[in-house]
């Protein structure tokens, strides 16, 4: 039982206690009824996924000024678990549309971003399996990541001032009430911390991956004494 | 001073190791040969020396400067001709060597001069790609030497160079620091004073020998 | 409610399998010298 | 060492490789013909919904000729290995960069020099300055974005797969505004102001960011 097995078990811990005060606590939406259960999961993995990406952006940045190879792993580890919350936050998204609009898919600014996003970092994980190993898989991976991160705000910026521009109907915006709210923001917590147990878990992973597999070692900075002499 | 200094070059790509620890030491106007079978390094220590590829680990100084961090101003002083002639196939020779002039930051007046130092003067109005692979291989050379560098770094230059290289060659090597990789064991000793010999990329020994006057 | 369930079903099963393949991948990696 | 004059060389280049070649301008104008020919039969098109479709037509085909467009451009270097020797002169790897989007953006507008008055004659839509602006500006970002993807996956497996699914979630803002920003010049509601302003933020936005991502993509 290492160390990763044991923070697992409280993540799952903690997810179950969640998934108690989602299904036990919360009341039951008076216009949705219990299918507005779906909320609470669905916002927080849509919330945990950027905050994924987040780490793959910093990930990228720090590694293109200083090639660190913890940076870049923490940056493949950011992606591949950014990824699988993206995935739970569309397919929970569309369950959740078909019986309040009776439709799976629908072109607003929400889901249309998490769709790109979803696009994004598929590509990230694709270039990065495809590049050469090592620096230039790192390298494009980190462009793509830090572009796919700014990316996704212009087009929900783009999807929603696009529907101002045709008048259609207005989407609710849902105040929540007090037992919804702490439910909510106990599971965001609790699906963070999830996805904090996944992307060590992945970091692990990618180091383990670079000594056994790829055997490449930390780049020791290579420091060459600097004598004056301009050729 | 050295021209460069390299140690502990290493190279994996993955986890195929191209390159172990190899070591070298080149002063200016020094001409060495670098032998060995195909797959033993050669062409991993070249595109390294010439700045095209950062090796996994080791350290590189090029005319006293760290070959990695400062890149961009050691293209001025070196000059590298690849396995891959690396032309515009649509453009004739002397429109190949003025785009590369203007990307040199260098007088077109080189052009020509180039091109006469590789016999292309003819051809200077044919496309690249009707030009024969040794004709291709010699407008490389004439771009690399363009912009007069110090240090030229040669791919097995010979290989489809025809009758002359040796002489071609060494008109072009004249007055420069020159590694040249190859399997022509004569051009190496006729050219090149020291020889390297990579086996599976280790280095085995730099061996210097008089040069054998034919 | 099915959707509901169907959702959270799917959640799991997605989380729940990234987490036991993950954590195999460690033990496996870790048991190669 | 001035960007400008290794950026211009470059463009040059290119678009004399191209003309010689021309390789790339048939293929383009394939996807005009097709476009305008698709389109033309697969919407029942008439004066009323002329200036919805042909919109949708216009920026179909403007992105499937971009991603063509695009590959190529690096795709022939990556063939010739002239991509590397470029990069071994001491010029900016940015200005490299520039020179590539401005032959690409060239032939782009080339394509929409026979797009749009084809587009006018066919179904009738305006063919005024407001459509041309709208149609340029956003050209100005995607060929940045498309240039600076399109060097990554040049050296990369799986091209033709990876290029559209890079490219396109980078391009969805320049298809929205753009596309209503010719929708309100050809007689719709929605502000074309608005919208061009907003082209006009996202290629400042693109063309900075892309440039100081080309130094790293560019790189050995």
């Amino acid at each position: 039982m290492n160390r990763y097995e044991r923070a697992a078990l409280a993540a799952v811990g903690l997810m179950l206690v969640a998934a108690a005060a989602i299904f036990l606590y919360a009341p039951t939406d008076a216009l949705q009824g219990p299918v507005q259960r779906i909320f609470y999961l669905h916002v927080s993995s849509a919330i945990a996924a950027y905050g994924c990406f987040a780490v793959v952006l910093v990930g990228g940045v720090i590694y293109l000024f200083n090639g660190s190879i913890a940076a870049d792993r923490f940056a493949r580890a950011g992606a591949v678990v950014g990824v699988v919350f993206t995935t739970v936050t569309l397919v929970m998204g569309m369950l959740w549309a078909k019986p309040i609009w009776n439709t799976f898919w629908t072109w607003d600014a929400r889901l249309t971003s998490t769709l790109v996003l979803w696009i994004i970092y598929a590509g990230y994980l694709l270039v990065r399996r495809m590049a050469e190993p090592g620096r230039q898989a790192a390298r494009f991976a980190a462009v793509v990541g830090i572009f796919g991160f700014i990316d996704v705000p212009v087009v929900h910026f783009s999807v929603t001032w696009w529907r101002t521009q045709h008048p259609g109907p207005i989407v609710v915006n849902d105040a929540l009430p007090a037992e919804m709210l702490a439910t909510f923001l106990f599971t965001l917590a609790c699906t963070l911390a999830l996805a904090t147990v996944f992307i060590a878990i992945r970091y692990r992973i990618e180091t383990l991956i670079d000594q056994k597999v790829n055997a490449v070692e930390p780049a020791e900075v290579i420091a060459a004494p600097q004598p004056e002499a301009a050729p | 001073m050295s021209v460069i200094v390299a140690d502990g070059l290493t190279h994996h790509f993955g986890t195929e190791p191209a390159l172990e620890g190899v070591d070298l030491v080149l002063d200016s106007a020094e001409h060495m040969a670098v032998l060995g079978d195909n797959g033993a390094g050669k062409t991993t220590l070249l595109r390294i020396l010439a700045t095209a590829l950062h090796p996994t680990a080791g350290r590189l100084q090029i005319a006293g400067l760290d070959a990695f961090r400062e890149k961009r101003r050691l293209r001025h002083y070196l000059g590298y001709v690849a396995h891959a002639p690396g032309l515009y196939p649509a453009l004739t020779a002397a429109e190949n060597l003025e785009f590369f002039c203007d990307l040199q930051d260098v007088s077109r007046s080189r052009v020509a001069e180039a091109l006469d130092a590789v016999g292309l003067t003819r051809f200077a109005h044919r496309r690249a790609d009707q030009l024969s692979r040794g004709m291709q291989q010699r407008l490389a050379i004439a771009r690399a030497i363009l912009h007069e560098p110090r240090l030229l770094i040669l791919d097995e230059p010979d290989a489809s160079l025809g009758p002359d290289a040796a002489d071609l060659l060494a008109r072009v090597m004249n007055d420069r620091a020159v590694v040249l990789a190859t399997h022509d064991q004569a051009l190496a000793n006729r050219l090149c004073p020291r020889t390297l010999v990579l086996r599976h990329g280790r280095s085995h020994g730099t061996a210097t020998r008089l040069r054998v006057v034919q | 409610m099915i959707y509901l369930v169907i959702a959270y079903a799917f959640a799991v099963a997605l989380l729940g399998g990234f987490l036991v393949w993950s954590l195999r991948t460690i033990r496996e990696l870790e048991r190669i010298q | 060492m001035n960007p400008l004059r290794v950026a211009m060389a470059v463009a040059r280049k290119d678009l004399r490789s191209e003309w010689r070649t021309r390789e790339l301008v048939p293929a383009l104008a394939q996807f005009i013909v097709l476009a305008l020919l698709i389109g033309n039969f697969g919407f029942q098109i008439d004066s009323r919904n002329a200036a919805t479709i042909a919109p949708g037509i216009l920026w179909l085909a403007l992105v499937f000729a971009g991603l063509v467009a695009f590959g190529r451009t690096f795709a022939a270097e990556r063939e010739q290995a002239s991509l590397e020797a470029m990069l071994m002169t001491p010029a900016s790897p940015v200005a490299i960069f520039a020179g590539k989007a401005l032959a690409a953006a060239a032939l782009l507008v080339l394509c929409e020099a026979v797009m749009l008055p084809a587009l006018s004659l066919f179904f009738g839509t305006p063919f005024s300055g407001d459509v041309v602006a709208a149609v340029l500006l956003a050209t100005v970002g995607m060929a940045a974005l498309g240039c600076l993807f399109a060097a990554i996956v040049a050296r990369v497996r799986a091209r033709e797969l990876l290029l559209p699914l890079l490219t396109l979630p980078l391009w969805i803002p320049f298809i929205i505004a753009g596309g209503l920003a010719v929708q309100s010049a050809m007689g719709l509601p929605g502000s074309y102001q608005q919208a061009i302003g907003l082209l006009i933020d996202f290629d400042i936005l693109f063309v900075v960011l892309t440039s100081l991502a080309a130094r790293f993509v560019l790189d050995e």
